[in-house]
């Protein structure tokens, strides 16, 4: 039964997390004034990607950098509960707590920076290095709303955490929390101006450089996957979580839109100063929101 | 042995570089130690080719010089020939030289700002303004037969008279554009990410800019309002009104300011144009045969402003029907290697190609 | 010698220290490391003040003998200046309890006969000896120069034990001796500001660093940062947290030291920027070295996260909601040294000279022993719990629950190592099963210089080994860059010049003429007159 | 500032804005240097070069503006073909430099005093520079590559001209409705 639970939540993952995709180049392409692709095109992508003749790699940590990488993705859709209540759906997050799941958003990242790096691509580690100076400050303005959201639950259990807010969610009660994890939440999803890690005109393709074929169709597959699960993370700590799947999808998708409308409109910043614009701001947002707790 | 420097190549394959050329970049982390320009991704032999061949022929080519705008390189053929020949344009020639000239420069300032703003991942400006920029390019299509490369600006005046409707369609899309521009300073000019990005990266500055030869905005975003059209005036600039915008600050951002008021100048000396254009007239002089279309032993040299700085021709005839020498200059030669080169040097990785676009580097007019 | 109430804390710095130091122990310089061990021994089981300061010592002088034979004359001095100034600050502490007590045995004192300001006095001094021991910020110069000079397997003993004898002290002094004592509040919260200070400075030192072990050691100081604040907040839940990290941190500076100084037999460098490539050289330190820093950056799946863990929901506890931000930004900024760690030497382009040496077989094991420690501890966090809420209980705090093995309870919630575990095993078989079946064929590039680069090919001697330039960009915030700017040695620098300039002036003293003399004599005269009306 | 290059100078009108002015390689640097002080031509703008094969020799043309870019002062200095070096101006302007390093390679002038004459669009080359005028663009090609093959539907242009206008002149000689 737990098995079935745990494979219909990646099914409903990787669908979800592929369909945003889809919608993510449709909605952008309407800010640019163009139609874009069919929401397909993602899901066929990946498959194309997938069944290519050949794909490069430079050595065994290079072809097991993309399949850590997908584990911790899907290790953190297992272990946050999709539903605030009942049995089904809740994966393993009877298993783990917040600060689990918040470590498990790194593991991937490193896993597959291991094997960036084995590829010996200047362009590849530059991203990579890109991406942890910026998570140093990404983290943080997060971790302080979630703490706050700890705190006020008096538990870093899902269950509990979304308990709490069955009267008043936390995007209400703490308003400033829940802007400091925004903030860092479009620096997750990769959106401007905080999309410093693959930026195209800077590093190449940043660490996406030297993957190819069904590497890269992992790659992509997972990072489907693991937008979901950040989404899933917002909504359960800020948004009450979910009663049913149509609210789970209702609310990631409002989530999602608004992300994506921010990310067109904005230049990106260089490294540097989306450090300095995450510790200042949200950081700041983050402590004045611990201090009205 | 210390391997603290690392060696990258931006470009000729890479998102952030303005065509084909490359810059190969000593990083120190991601901070810049020192930077090479190199060239010769697309050296085509223009110059050598346009040596062998007849006026007619060589005009074909010149126009591929500057893809993203090419007509200052018909203008400075055409201006060249002329002046060698000795032959006199009509009024009525002069007039739609300039329409042409200036619906280039606004396709051009257009595209500079798809490349400008990409360089900062801002793509929505690039989509909007690629696309006003072909709404341009249909006019053009209408005028001359090509999107691209016109071929429209011969020695002697222009080729084909202006199709019926054409003044008023151009009317009406100035209109829209005046409307446009208002949308791109919200969402580009005045765009709080983007002047963080621009401001203070990338300065030029000091009274020694004049004396190195640079031109365009790099000079009028530094103050120094020089413009050819107004201070060695060519066709019939000298009988428009219109302003040389500048900025102080010298920087990436000074320079993008610059050009988004040059976008409305070009809309102002548009609708000039299309007020006093006479409604009749050649527009084309009576040129010799193809053989016969001989220049003098003679040279000369001929400039106009382009929408990114001084375009050079130097022309030198023998007597033949073919040209002895033409020698382009563009202002790409100078930006890229003597300003751009000790410009990088202390910038962070991410800034290269919003420097590069600022200085409105265009390698094909480098290499020819 | 052994009539000691928190006998069981002994045994378990004691038992690290056997853990360590008896499989590093080599014939040229045993006598030292025995006296050493013998050192500890007395320090941790003492049961006197006078005996824990005669252990003290003891480890100060011969880690000083061992440290003699590689290091620099100025490092020793620094070395011991600094131990110095903490033993005569403990010797302080010691001899005004004996003031108030009239006696060094543990069990004659009494703190709750200590006046405030007695009280507050001693603290102070003790935290002045744990301080320095564990390089607090500031007082931290000594531990990164010796940690990089040390000879390599010296350097293992000193981060994975030597830096854990200010915690014990700390242990020892406050919360089994001094417990009743009426210290100000105060100076905890500033003691547990400063660890977190420390440590997150010490991250992006470390980040910044181009040596690998003194990137090690700046790494050690943070974590050690992170034990001064936890126990600075003088709770149960938090000394088994911060007993739990010791334990862990122990094992991971073994494991990260001896990989490195397997690597410096290899390759005969010390530098992330003359190092690369040597994944495919040595692909069992690659992945020992991989589990180290996984468990350093305090990532689920390796022991690391247990204490982590258990220092987070400590926090949360006690609603330190800042201070854990800040534990938590220290440790979310460790993940760019533990990549540089790994990417400096194993991974990127091999340097075009090389000569490979051959480590000892012997500098394995330890590796593996804490390697296979780490992995077990993942799998049963709660392990060590038992063990450690018996030193709890015995130093007067509630026991933890560790009724399930598999499982690690916290007031805060709860994880399941064996599901983590187990969950990322069975998605990490399945999907490498998935691309091993794929259609596509995995075709490997024969030569390495092979990449994408622009459309440009790499010539042999272009360097594309990012090893120095990773961190470097920290330089260019502008909150970190004053952090790696200013060297709290200019402090010192400027300190000992201010020294010698007064003993000059003093000095001066002697070598003045008989008027000169005189002259003062009757000012001096003066002054007392006009004071004296 | 025309009055003093009138004065000093056989200045050559071409028209109102453009001067011509020519000098020796031994008066170059000398001319430039007191056409920089005493007027205000003090830029660089071009650097040409023309080949007169048939006069064996080389005209370099420095192009000076001047700082209203009003006008321009061409400078011609002719020089052997065979005896091919001229002094650096890269002291006098930094633009010069990359000027200089193109014409070394397009027709192999060296000029003294410039580090930087290394390679600047073509790469590796070792044929006679390619903007000589004795260099054969046509040879070149033939010598070094192959030509490609067409399609397989390729047709031949003179032949499809040919084929059409005579198609069109046999439809004209029979009206169609007849």
């Amino acid at each position: 039964m737990l098995l079935l639970d745990l494979l219909l939540m990646l099914l409903i993952a990787y669908g979800f997390g592929f369909l945003y995709y889809g919608l993510y180049r449709n909605l952008s392409a309407r800010v640019h004034g163009r139609f874009g692709p069919s929401l397909a095109q993602s899901f066929s992508d990946s498959i194309k990607l997938f069944v290519k003749e050949e794909s490069t790699t430079f050595g065994w940590m290079f072809y097991l950098g993309p399949v850590i990488m997908a584990s911790g993705a899907v290790l953190n859709v297992l272990f946050i509960p999709f539903l605030n209540q009942g049995e089904s759906l809740q994966g393993l997050s009877s298993y783990g707590n917040l600060i689990v799941v918040l470590y498990l958003m790194v593991l991937g990242p490193l896993g597959n920076a291991l094997g960036v790096g084995s590829s010996g691509n200047p362009f590849g580690v530059m991203g990579v290095t890109r991406g942890l100076t910026r998570l140093l400050a990404l983290e943080l303005p997060f971790y302080l709303a979630a703490i706050g959201v700890m705190i006020d639950a008096g538990s870093a259990d899902f269950g509990i955490i979304m308990q709490a807010q069955s009267t008043q969610s936390n995007m209400f009660a703490h308003p400033l929390l829940f802007a400091a994890a925004f903030i860092s939440f479009l620096g997750f999803m990769g959106k401007s101006p905080f999309d410093v890690v693959g930026a195209p005109q800077e590093v190449y393709s940043g660490p996406a450089t030297e993957f190819s074929g069904k590497f890269l169709a992992l790659l992509m597959s997972q990072s489907a996957m693991f937008s979901f699960a950040k989404l899933l993370l917002m909504v359960n700590l800020f948004w009450g979580g979910a009663d049913h799947l149509g609210e789970l999808v209702a609310k990631t998708f409002v989530l999602f839109v608004a992300a994506t409308f921010i990310g067109s409109v904005y230049a990106r910043f260089s490294t540097v100063q989306s450090v300095e614009f995450l510790i200042r701001i949200p950081t700041l947002l983050g402590i004045v929101g611990l201090a009205l707790l | 042995m210390e391997r603290k420097v690392i060696t990258i190549y931006h470009g000729p394959q890479h998102p952030g570089i303005t065509g084909n050329m490359s810059v190969e970049l000593d990083l120190m982390g991601e901070t810049i130690t020192r930077a090479r320009t190199h060239v010769g991704y697309l050296h085509r032999g223009f110059e050598k080719l346009i040596e062998r061949r007849t006026i007619i022929q060589a005009f074909t080519i010149v126009c591929r010089i500057c893809v993203p705008e090419p007509d200052p390189n018909e203008a400075n053929f055409a201006l060249a020939v002329e002046r060698l020949a000795g032959i006199e344009v009509s009024e009525r020639a002069s007039y739609i030289r300039v329409m042409v000239l200036e619906m280039a420069r606004l396709g051009a300032q257009l595209l500079w700002m798809a490349g400008q703003s990409g360089s900062v991942g801002l793509g929505t400006v690039g989509q909007w303004s690629i696309y006003d920029r072909d709404l341009i390019l249909d006019l053009f299509e209408q005028l001359t037969g090509g999107r691209v490369y016109h071929m429209y600006i011969y020695p002697g005046g222009v080729r084909r008279e202006l199709p019926d409707g054409f003044l008023e369609r151009l009317s009406a899309l100035l209109d829209y554009l005046q409307k446009r521009l208002d949308a791109y300073d919200r969402l580009f000019f005045d765009n709080a990410s983007f002047q963080k990005r621009a401001i203070g990266v990338g300065v030029v500055r000091g009274e020694e800019v004049l004396r190195r030869g640079f031109s365009g905005q790099v000079l009028r975003g530094c103050g120094f309002a020089r413009d050819l059209r107004r201070d060695n005036p060519y066709l019939l600039y000298d009988q428009l009104e219109f302003d040389i915008p500048t900025q102080s600050a010298g920087d990436v951002y000074a320079r993008a300011l610059v050009r988004r008021a040059e976008m409305r100048e070009s809309i102002r000396i548009l609708r000039q144009v299309i007020a006093q254009m006479p409604e009749e007239g050649a527009i084309m002089q009576k040129l010799p045969k193809h053989r016969k279309f001989t220049l003098p032993k003679e040279d000369t040299y001929v400039a106009v402003e382009s929408a990114r700085g001084e375009f050079g021709y130097y022309m030198a005839g023998d007597g033949s029907e073919m040209i002895r020498r033409m020698q382009v200059k563009g202002p790409s030669l100078i930006h890229a290697f003597s300003l751009l080169e000790p410009l990088l040097v202390g910038e962070e990785l991410s800034n290269v190609a919003l420097i590069m676009n600022s200085l409105g580097i265009c390698p094909p007019e480098i290499e020819r | 010698m052994f009539h000691f109430e928190a006998t069981l804390l002994a045994h378990l710095f004691f038992g690290l220290s056997l853990l360590v130091i008896l499989p590093l122990l080599r014939r040229r310089d045993l006598v030292l490391h025995l006296l050493l061990l013998l050192s500890l021994g007395i320090l941790f089981y003492a049961s006197s003040l006078a005996t824990l300061f005669i252990g003290w010592e003891m480890m100060g002088w011969s880690s000083y003998f061992i440290l003699a034979s590689s290091a620099r004359v100025a490092t020793l001095q620094r070395y011991i200046l600094f131990n110095l100034g903490g033993a005569f600050a403990l010797l302080g502490a010691i001899a005004l309890l004996y003031g108030f007590m009239g006696s060094l045995e543990y069990r004659d004192i009494d703190a709750s006969l200590l006046p405030p300001w007695a009280m507050n006095a001693i603290a102070l001094l003790l935290f002045v000896a744990v301080f320095v021991k564990s390089g607090i910020i500031g007082l931290h110069d000594w531990v990164v120069d010796s940690y990089s000079e040390a000879t390599p397997l010296f350097s293992a003993i000193l981060s994975a034990i030597l830096s854990k004898a200010g915690i014990y002290l700390f242990i020892v002094m406050f919360m089994v001796l001094l417990k009743e004592g009426a210290t100000e509040p105060l100076l905890f919260e500033i003691m547990a500001w400063l660890g977190v200070i420390t440590s997150i400075v010490a991250t992006f030192k470390a980040i910044s660093q181009d040596e690998m072990r003194r990137l090690l050691a700046y790494s050690s100081i943070a974590q050690i940062g992170y034990i001064i604040t936890i126990l600075a907040l003088m709770q149960g839940f938090a000394l088994e947290a911060a007993l739990y990290h010791t334990l862990i941190h122990t094992l991971i500076k073994l494991l990260l030291f001896m990989n490195i100084a397997s690597i410096i037999a290899i390759t005969q460098k010390e530098r992330f920027s003359e190092l690369g490539g040597m994944i495919y050289h040595a692909p069992v330190l690659f992945l020992l070295l991989v589990i180290g820093i996984i468990a350093l950056a305090g990532m689920p799946l390796l022991g690391g996260f247990n204490s982590k863990f258990l220092i987070y929901t400590a926090l949360l506890e006690e609603k330190r909601a800042l201070l854990l931000g800040a534990v938590m930004f220290s440790s979310a900024s460790a993940f760019l040294y533990c990549y540089k760690l790994v990417y400096g030497i194993y991974l990127g382009q091999r340097p075009q000279e090389a000569s490979l040496h051959v480590s000892p077989k012997s500098y394995y094991l330890p590796q593996l022993l804490s390697a296979a420690l780490l992995v077990l501890l993942a799998l049963l966090p709660s392990l060590p719990v038992g063990y450690l809420s018996v030193i709890g209980v015995e130093l007067g705090f509630a026991p933890l629950d560790d009724s399930n093995l598999f499982i690690l309870q916290s007031a805060f919630g709860s994880f399941h190592g064996g599901a983590l575990m187990g969950a990322f095993g069975v998605a990490f078989v399945a999907l490498l099963g998935l691309l091993q079946l794929a259609h596509s064929k995995a075709k490997k590039v024969k030569d390495p210089l092979d990449i994408s680069y622009c459309g440009e090919v790499p010539r042999s001697e272009t360097n594309l080994h990012f090893g120095y330039g990773m961190g470097y960009e920290l330089h260019r915030i502008s909150f970190i860059a004053p952090l790696l700017r200013h060297h709290s040695r200019v402090l010192w620098d400027r300190l000992s010049l201010i020294a010698s300039d007064f003993s000059a002036l003093l000095s001066s003293l002697y070598s003045l003429s008989a008027q000169h003399v005189t002259l003062l004599a009757l000012l001096l005269f003066t002054l007392l007159l006009l004071g004296g009306q | 500032m025309m009055s003093y290059l009138e004065e000093h100078y056989e200045l050559i009108h071409k028209t109102p804005r453009l001067f011509a002015l020519h000098v020796t390689r031994e008066q170059l640097l000398d001319t430039l240097h007191q056409i920089t002080t005493h007027t205000s031509f003090d830029t660089l703008s071009q650097l040409t070069c023309t080949d007169w094969i048939e006069e064996e020799r080389f005209e370099l043309g420095y192009m000076l503006t001047n700082a209203l870019r009003s006008h321009n002062l061409m400078l011609k200095c002719s020089i052997a073909r065979d005896k091919v070096t001229m002094p650096s101006l890269a002291l006098l302007f930094a633009q010069a430099e990359v000027m200089e390093r193109e014409l070394h390679e397009m027709f192999g002038i060296g000029f003294e005093g410039n580090e930087t004459l290394y390679d600047f669009a073509l790469e590796g080359w070792c044929d006679i520079p390619p903007m000589r005028r004795e260099f054969d663009t046509l040879a070149y090609v033939n010598a070094h590559y192959d030509f490609r093959e067409g399609r397989e539907d390729n047709l031949d242009v003179k032949e499809e001209i040919k084929k059409r206008k005579a198609a069109a002149k046999s439809a004209k000689e029979t009206p169609s409705g007849a």
